[in-house]
């Protein structure tokens, strides 16, 4: 079943909507960052996916494991809201929540761990459902994936035995169209839905972008993971609004157009103008000062194991 | 006690004394107890924590990895090492790198088993020595079973560790027996070297009285035993045999002084060329023992060739006890 | 869709008959073999499964690759009735089809090729039949796999390909309910048919061990992965009647026992004893010869690397 | 032209002469042209027959060796070489078993690409130069892209051995110029040594006058020319490097009279240390060379580290420049 969330979006929480934006000016300013060469390795931003990981952040409590890809920027900042620590990671900077070790896509923090390499993350995953099942308290192991990593075995491998063994895991699956360059049409045979299904998985798709509706929507669902103890697949219906890592968008110009039609950042915008423009002003400017901050701090420091 | 029931005593043991232990692997639980049966009797005691999974390398490791993450103790078997190919990115990419790549330490609890080894016919898939491919990983430890060490020191001293690390077993020393009291039989005797990862030494009359030193992995014990006898009975030629536990990282230290006195080292493993442990241990000592060796380190490997299928043609492709034999010689009229 | 074959067998065509009869006498054959101490290693008899590859048999044309399995000896004596070159195979003799190299789960010959190591040989039938959609001639990759082989990654990574490409491939599933010592609930949550939809892959279901409606049924689906290029899975609801590989039975009685009442062996020797009863003696001393005979040849031959 | 070009302009040539060439990999077709665009234009040439694939490097890998397996010439990319790992069982177990396996010889043309190494900021699983565990596998070649090796000839020379092959290449040389006509700059000359796979020799003045002999893989080339340059104007200390094109199998015969000669030879890899080729190497040398050599061998590896991310960590972790021209200023006090 497929819920799509009304057109208009509905009023957020101030705190909901601010975390949208700082992701928002966060990636935005990551690219910057890239294009004035004060960045190097890569990163991938989540722009037009960031109320995926607000909508599901109530729903998630302490203790759950969350495992996170390499476009993981909003799932981080959704979660603990350290844009600081996040961009010392990312630049390199003292106060860096790894170190400058991982980078971008290698991110620990408490129970929060984000891979680089697509489809090792769910097998881990499984693990540590499978530790949670076994203890007192109610928690699950949730793990974003992209549709295009549906193309590893791995994937597989896991839902089976999640499946098999009930263990508490939710797959969060943005499914923005396209992997890397490739057009999901040209790399997933049938469909996510019926990928679940094949392995006995509950599956929920959802469409749109409506933070409200989808947490409504998503309570009782992710209760059932939490308490049954039984694995669901939940599949949002998403557009990448920016390119795939920085300056490397091979697609269209009318694709690029129907993901721009579809980004929340406008849509909220025109429904909501009162809000949003002083939130708006405000997270940007906040963002700004950030990496100014965090771009005057020393290079982070490791105890390295070398000289 | 044969090798097998060490082991798995060793496994029941780690289970009753820690509820955080797991053991993980196809076919391993009751009544079938796994394809080499060292799991024997294990889901029987402990049903929850001794889990027979599907045919899916990729993931038991995975998972193993994600149970280790949340704090347990996690141990796989893969039915015949060989299949080890198919976990190698959990392993190397993600098991190992954790320990590090999150700029501080994370203790992953993890041991991977992993069957190895020929001469038991079952062909060239099921029956390599892939200890090498998993060499020089940062924060990936390799052991080898042998008869010498007690497997619940081995396996506590690898879960200790906190890295992830895989213990290679090579299957024809599973219905061998333990050695037991630095007694062998009426030739041979041992001890260990070495206080941090004991490193076994087998000795004839005195552990100081040798000419050439042999180093070889558990699997070749036997096959290196054979070869030493016939060495001191028909030529008179007696050797050392130093069989460590622990294969990477290694520690030359202890074992300098003994190296040093051998008229040559012999390297054996059943591995084919290229790239090896042997190959790694030979270009440590070569500096180590610059100007005092009297005569180039020799690796004795097996041909470089996939493991046939048929006895005679697999006897002829592996390292035998005659082919340690036939180094042992030379060594002697190098 | 699931076709259940009547339980009265159909009387088969003398060749079928022997063929099967050839297979069942030369497994067991092994077995005493390996009792006898007289093989080492190990092999895996297809007791009980031996129709399904006769039933495939004049599907399959010359120029079409077949992927076998570990447990391959029915698939090989199917194709070829080369009993003798299989055995020198096993017993590692003069006249082996791979000079003893490969030995019981790894053969090739023509384009027939079997491997040892569950699931690999998906994604090599996939390029097989990549390059022969390109061939002028409808060419079909056949594979044959176990239920037990579905819990690897690479076999979902094929099928996306083969679904993807519009290969000609022929997934041929032998489901015996088990696979080594793990009965298929505890290894497969959800089904094969499940499966195959989710990658939008055509799939038939056939229970009953009847060879001719068997075929009947399958050859315009053979065509069509023939001659529309696209790949189907035909799954066997079967039995295995014997142990995994040598005395490793651990299965209780009555799952035994319910393999054995599904033996198309019994089945058929009750419904056509006339014709059953002189194949069998004639197959059964056919197989008994051949031990004999190659038994008493010398060790097979190779041009190993080494001296 | 640029190594990038060079290789592009390889597999152009490739796919234009023969009709049963397939080129396979994740987002190598255009416009995008794959993640380090050597791929760019393949596809608009020959749609049918370079593919972009889904995210599946176990089952490229797998199709590749198919369609090698019925005849054809199938090169897969591996986005970065680290996904390599999870292609390891079709690499290992499957395409270079096949060649013996079946008890005759099945010629298997199937070239892997991988872009390794680090240096560029991609992080722990996007740096590694993981060609280690890759050696010493019978009937699998390893190849080193390298700025001096014309790479129409390296592809000819992988496939038409009928072993399957993996070329690494480190992602650092892809925007380097090739080398033409013997002249590296003002500096530095060079030929090639060798017939059947050339060796690459870079010397001062004259071949035959050089006090150290680095061997290094063709992703280490212009940090071994810098540290040489430095060695040279400021001690006066000339050094030879030879770089090969194919590291395994390896042919040592037509390098030892130049190894002979030299005050001490380094081999310098990116890798971690442990059960590299250069290790490999360096065991085979010693004893081809005994008692002829002034000093042991000297391995430069980088640090037993995972590859962090942040661009000052990652360059102290990784050899540079800097850590050979160390290793050569003290090649020169041994
Ligand atoms: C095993 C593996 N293969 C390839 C890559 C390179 N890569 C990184 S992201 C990506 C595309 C992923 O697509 P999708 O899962 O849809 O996520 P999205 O980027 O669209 O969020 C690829 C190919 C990788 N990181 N890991
Ligand atoms: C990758 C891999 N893992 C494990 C094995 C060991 N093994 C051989 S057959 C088998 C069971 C296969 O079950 P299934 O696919 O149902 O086939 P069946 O034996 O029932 O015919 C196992 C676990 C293997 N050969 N390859
Ligand atoms: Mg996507
Ligand atoms: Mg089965």
């Amino acid at each position: 079943m497929t819920v799509t969330t009304e057109r208009r979006l509905s009023r957020l929480a101030a705190a909901d909507l601010d975390t949208m934006l700082l992701i928002r000016h966060f990636e935005l300013g990551l690219l910057d960052l890239f294009e004035q060469g004060k960045l190097n390795g890569t990163t991938h931003t989540c722009l037009g996916q960031e109320y995926i990981p607000v909508a599901l952040g109530p729903l998630l409590v302490d203790g759950d494991h969350v495992f996170s890809n390499h476009r993981g920027h909003g799932h981080y900042l959704s979660r603990f809201g350290d844009a600081h620590g996040l961009l010392a990671e990312i630049m390199g900077r003292q106060g860096a929540v790894c170190n400058g070790v991982g980078g971008s896509q290698h991110i620990l923090r408490g129970t929060y761990l984000s891979t680089g390499v697509q489809g090792q993350s769910l097998p881990v995953a499984a693990g540590v459902a499978l530790h949670l099942r076994r203890g007192g308290d109610p928690l699950l192991a949730a793990a974003y994936i992209g549709d295009g990593t549906w193309g590893e075995g791995a994937v597989y491998e896991a839902l089976n035995l999640a499946r098999l063994w009930s263990l508490p895991l939710l797959v969060v699956v943005e499914h923005n169209r396209i992997a890397q360059s490739t057009r999901t049409e040209d790399q997933m045979a049938g469909t996510i839905a019926g990928r679940a299904q094949a392995f006995g998985i509950r599956h929920q798709r959802i469409a749109g972008a409506d933070v409200n509706a989808i947490r409504e929507l998503l309570t009782p669902l992710v209760e059932e993971v939490r308490h049954r103890r039984e694995p669901a697949v939940v599949e949002f219906d998403t557009y990448r609004v920016g390119p795939h890592s920085k300056g490397d968008d091979s697609r269209d110009r009318p694709l690029i157009e129907e993901a721009a039609r579809h980004d929340w950042y406008r849509l909220y915008a025109e429904d909501h103008p009162e809000q949003f423009a002083p939130a708006d002003r405000r997270q940007r400017d906040r963002v700004a000062q950030i990496i100014h901050e965090v771009a005057a701090r020393p290079a982070s420091a490791w105890e390295s194991p070398c000289a | 006690m044969r090798v097998a029931e060490n082991l798995n005593s060793a496994l029941l043991d780690l289970l009753a004394a820690d509820e955080d232990v797991f053991v993980l692997g196809e076919d391993i639980t009751d009544p079938y107890g796994g394809a080499f049966k060292v799991t024997r009797g294990l889901s029987t005691r402990f049903p929850g924590r001794v889990l027979a999974t599907p045919l899916s390398e990729g993931a038991i490791v995975g998972a193993a990895g994600g149970l280790a993450l949340a704090g347990d103790k996690a141990i796989v078997e893969i039915m015949f090492g060989d299949f080890a190919a198919l976990a190698f990115d959990q392993i190397v990419n993600f098991a190992s790198k954790s320990v590090t790549m999150y700029g501080r330490r994370v203790p992953l609890r993890l041991i991977v088993r992993c069957p190895v080894g020929g001469n038991r016919g079952y062909g060239p898939t099921h029956s390599q020595s892939l200890q090498k491919h998993f060499l020089g990983v940062p924060n990936l430890a390799l052991h080898e079973l042998s008869p010498f060490h007690d497997n619940a020191r081995v396996l506590a001293e690898m879960l200790a560790a906190g890295t992830p690390a895989i213990l290679f077993e090579d299957k024809v020393l599973y219905t061998q027996r333990m050695f037991q009291d630095g007694r062998i039989d009426d030739l041979f005797r041992y001890d260990f070297v070495g206080a941090e990862t004991p490193v076994a030494r087998v000795y004839l009359e005195r552990p100081d009285e040798y000419d050439n030193v042999i180093i070889a992995p558990g699997g070749m014990t036997h096959r290196a035993l054979t070869a030493m006898r016939a060495a001191f009975l028909e030529d008179e030629s007696s050797s050392l045999l130093l069989v460590p536990s622990r294969l990477y990282p290694f520690t030359l230290d202890p074992l300098l002084p003994i190296l040093a006195g051998a008229r040559q080292i012999i390297v054996v493993e059943e591995s084919t060329a290229g790239g090896t442990w042997g190959a790694e241990l030979a270009q440590e000592i070569y500096p180590r023992l610059w100007g005092r060796l009297r005569h180039p380190i020799r690796l004795v490997h097996s041909a470089d060739s996939v493991i046939p299928t048929a006895a005679h043609l697999e006897r002829r492709v592996l390292v035998q006890d005659d082919t340690i034999r036939a180094a042992l010689r030379e060594a002697d009229h190098a």
